[in-house]
């Protein structure tokens, strides 16, 4: 659960980052390219994970996608850092989907022991998190397009 | 094993026909023969967008949608009558007479 | 059936080989699918007159009017492991009793190469899986 | 119309129905409604147009002639021309069977959770299996008729309560609403799952398999008009029910087992198994198709005896063909290539190589030696017309659609 306050907390950072570093136009793209995709994934989790909770999907379902959501997030962030490393945004968006992606792993763990609270508890933690991602990565479009 | 004089007429479709001056008559499309005494004989070929079209049976369709390409004047093509064709070299078919003389 | 083989037509009548022969579907004697007419041979004879003698069917021969190099590799792959021995199977013309989308040839596939492949399939291969003849 | 014809109408329209969905409809349609909400249905709706067409003809050629698609285009436009599309169709054959295959092994690892690769050779000797001993209707029907079940997709859609208006807006063509390059690959994709080359070859030969004649170019007419449309709406059903459950959440579809919350949304626990088991059918029943129509092609190409209906001995050629088909297929799955991504490069793969499987209609169509008096009326040509100019569009944008919006 520290891992997200601390992220609640400091949201405004990289919001501020990602308005000075839009003159960049290709890392912004890049940025919301993979945003998208990482929103994407924090949401299917988020659906996923209250939906297993209420027990409308299987745990092997369930595992299977926050694992496969971690993979992509770590995927992007890996990919992200590769293609503009060294830009401060760029550092801090790929940190970030690092820490969603372990609390998608947490998620994940939870699920394989049945802790249906704490996930349904990180599921509804998520969505707040993705709007963050969607106001910079749609501002980073407005700029790229 | 190909005898002395044997020619593949499927080879010569395709096969562009030249005449003497090297004016182009169009890809031999179609090939036509004729009952003569119980045997097969070649009596003629057709070649470019007549010959096609004969081929495709679509000289309705074809030729309302040539006409649309504007193809004024004829379809486009030759039919040449075997004796104007020269087929020492089965690859490269001749005319035995200048491409006007077609018509 | 009667209009199978029809009556030889009279002199003169006309025949487009490429629309009405060229790549139609075979069917033999007893309605078997034995093919595509591959090739027409022609004859040139002395007198000037070049005469349709023989139809064939055969992998190698289509693929050569694609590319005679790649005809040549399939003739030679047949050579070696083919069942047909990479050979073209020859039909002579006064068999081909009707033309048009379909040619009606006077002859029993079975007792021909035409149909070699679906034999070897069957002996070797088809016939001995369960179900085979369900 | 005789009670018995009725009743071969009514099976016709219901196994339209059920076979209309596969893989590519599938993820075409999630993939719209999760990026663009109701605004691509105009692209299903002209897509269905073009499909009712593209089935009636290929029915009536091989109704009036009793020779197939594939056998008419090597007739009439000889093998130098017909190698093309035929090596392009086996291409595309191999890719899209390999995605049905995945489809069915992804719905498998939604029922038990284990992974989908590791159920590739079952489905695959199960699929093989059924061809060996199905004869062409046990397959057509069966499979295709238990395929209703995809009507839960139109439920769904109807459950949710969708904006009426804006889901009519959608059927309007109208420009991107945002990222246009994704919203035009898209459309491409949708109309490449529509429009597929093996359309025109498997119905004509369902049509010889089925034994029909002049009698059933009635019956031909209803079961591409009427079939088709309460087909599409299957995949229109897919397409709503994605746009109200995957997009205002911002889920893109990136892996099958994302499309299984759409059904999910509004029926819960059965929805996730009412999606496994539609994802499985519908796959199973399009791999059937696919396999057999690698057989239908290579066997038409060649003038070899075939026929589903046929016992295996009887057309050992052909049945060898769809065998080598589902094994070659079935080796993409076993190396656990991603289907979704398989299923939609294989989609835009089949945009890039329409025209050259759908312009020789217009001549076919219009051959008296094949239809007698049954060639095309000038609205049909005036359609097929259409149709070639579509797939030429599609044909040129689809690649660079792809790197530009697809990945």
């Amino acid at each position: 659960m520290s891992a997200l306050r601390t992220l609640g907390r400091c949201w405004p950072l990289p919001f501020l980052l990602c308005l000075a570093a839009c003159g960049a136009g290709s890392v912004c793209k890049q940025i919301a390219r993979s945003d998208k995709t990482v929103a994407s994934w924090a949401a299917t989790a988020a659906m996923v994970g209250q939906r297993w909770a209420a027990g409308d999907v299987p745990t092997s379902y369930a595992r299977n996608t926050l694992a496969k959501g971690a993979r992509q997030m770590r995927s992007e962030a890996a990919a992200l850092a590769r293609s503009a490393g060294g830009d401060p945004l760029v550092e801090t968006t790929s940190t970030r989907y690092v820490q969603l992606a372990a609390v998608l792993t947490r998620m994940e763990a939870l699920a394989g022991t049945g802790n249906k609270a704490e996930v349904a508890q990180l599921a509804a933690a998520l969505p707040t998190l993705e709007r963050l991602d969607h106001r910079c990565s749609a501002r980073g479009q407005a700029q790229a397009s | 094993m190909v005898s002395a004089r044997e020619i593949h007429l499927e080879r010569l479709i395709g096969c562009k026909v030249y005449d003497s001056e090297h004016r182009c008559a169009g890809a031999i499309e179609e090939i036509e023969a004729e009952l003569q005494d119980g045997e097969w004989v070649v009596v003629k070929v057709l070649t470019g967008p007549i010959g096609m079209l004969t081929r495709l049976s679509s000289l309705g369709v074809g030729g309302w949608l040539l006409g649309l390409l504007g193809a004024r004047k004829s379809i486009g093509g030759y039919e040449i009558e075997w004796r104007h064709l020269d087929l020492a070299d089965p690859a490269r078919p001749r005319l035995t007479c200048p491409l006007g003389d077609i018509g | 059936m009667a209009d199978d083989f029809p009556d030889m037509p009279e002199n003169g009548t006309r025949l487009r080989l490429a629309r009405d022969v060229l790549d139609s579907q075979m069917v033999d004697r007893e309605h078997r699918q034995s093919g595509k007419v591959d090739g027409i041979v022609a004859e040139l004879r002395d007198d000037g007159r070049l005469v349709i003698t023989a139809v064939e069917n055969g992998l190698p021969e289509a693929v050569s009017r694609v590319s005679p190099r790649v005809g040549d590799w399939i003739a030679a792959l047949g050579r070696r492991w083919g069942v047909r021995k990479g050979e073209v199977y020859r039909i002579p013309f006064n068999k081909v009793r009707r033309t048009g989308i379909e040619v009606r040839i006077d002859v029993d596939a079975v007792a021909t190469p035409l149909l070699d492949w679906e034999k070897w399939l069957n002996d070797h291969i088809v016939r001995h899986i369960p179900g085979a003849r369900w | 119309m005789k009670p018995g014809k009725l009743l071969q109408v009514a099976l016709g329209v219901l196994t339209s129905i059920g076979g209309f969905l596969d893989v590519g409809a599938i993820a075409t349609a999630a993939d719209a409604g999760a990026s663009f909400r109701f605004s691509l249905l105009w692209v299903v709706l002209i897509g269905t147009i073009c499909v009712i067409f593209l089935v009636e003809m290929p029915g009536r050629l091989a109704a009036v002639s009793k020779h197939s698609y594939a056998d008419a285009v090597r007739e009439r436009f000889g093998f130098q021309f017909y190698i093309w599309p035929i090596l392009a169709e086996f291409v595309v054959d191999f890719l899209v069977l390999g995605a049905e295959i995945g489809g069915v092994c992804i719905a498998l690892q939604l029922l038990t959770g284990i992974a989908f690769h590791w159920w590739a050779i079952p489905v695959a000797l199960a699929v093989w299996l059924t061809a060996w001993l199905g004869t062409f209707d046990f397959i057509e029907n069966g499979v295709a008729l238990l395929g209703l079940i995809t009507l839960a997709f139109v439920a769904g859609a109807i459950v949710l309560h969708p904006p009426w208006g804006e889901v009519a807006r959608g059927f309007v063509p109208a420009p991107a609403p945002h990222e246009p390059a994704h919203y035009w690959f898209t459309a491409v994709s949708i109309m490449g799952a529509l429009i597929s080359p093996y359309l025109l070859y498997f119905y004509s030969s369902g049509a010889i398999e089925d034994g029909w004649g002049k009698q059933d170019l009635t019956m031909n007419r209803l079961v591409a008009g009427v079939g088709m449309s309460f087909g599409s709406l299957v995949q229109m059903g897919v397409l709503v029910t994605a746009a109200m459950v995957l997009a205002p959440r911002g889920i893109g579809v990136d892996q099958y087992g994302q499309i299984a919350l759409t059904l999910v949304g509004p029926f819960g626990k059965w929805g996730y198994y009412l999606f496994a088991v539609s994802l499985g059918i519908t796959c199973f029943g399009a791999c059937m198709e696919q396999a057999l129509e690698t057989g239908f092609i290579v066997s038409q190409a060649l003038g070899w005896n075939w026929g589903q209906s046929k016992r295996p001995v009887d057309a050992t050629r052909f049945t060898m063909a769809y065998t080598l088909s589902i094994a070659a297929s079935t080796v993409l799955m076993v190396v656990g290539i991603d289907p979704l991504k398989l299923t939609l490069f294989s989609m835009a793969l089949t945009a890039v190589m329409l025209p050259l499987v759908v312009t020789p209609l217009l001549v076919i169509m219009n051959d008296k030696h094949y239809l007698g008096e049954h060639t095309n009326g000038w609205v049909t040509n005036a359609v097929v017309g259409l149709i070639i100019g579509l797939t030429f569009v599609m044909a040129v944008v689809a690649i660079p659609l792809e790197y530009l919006g697809g990945g």
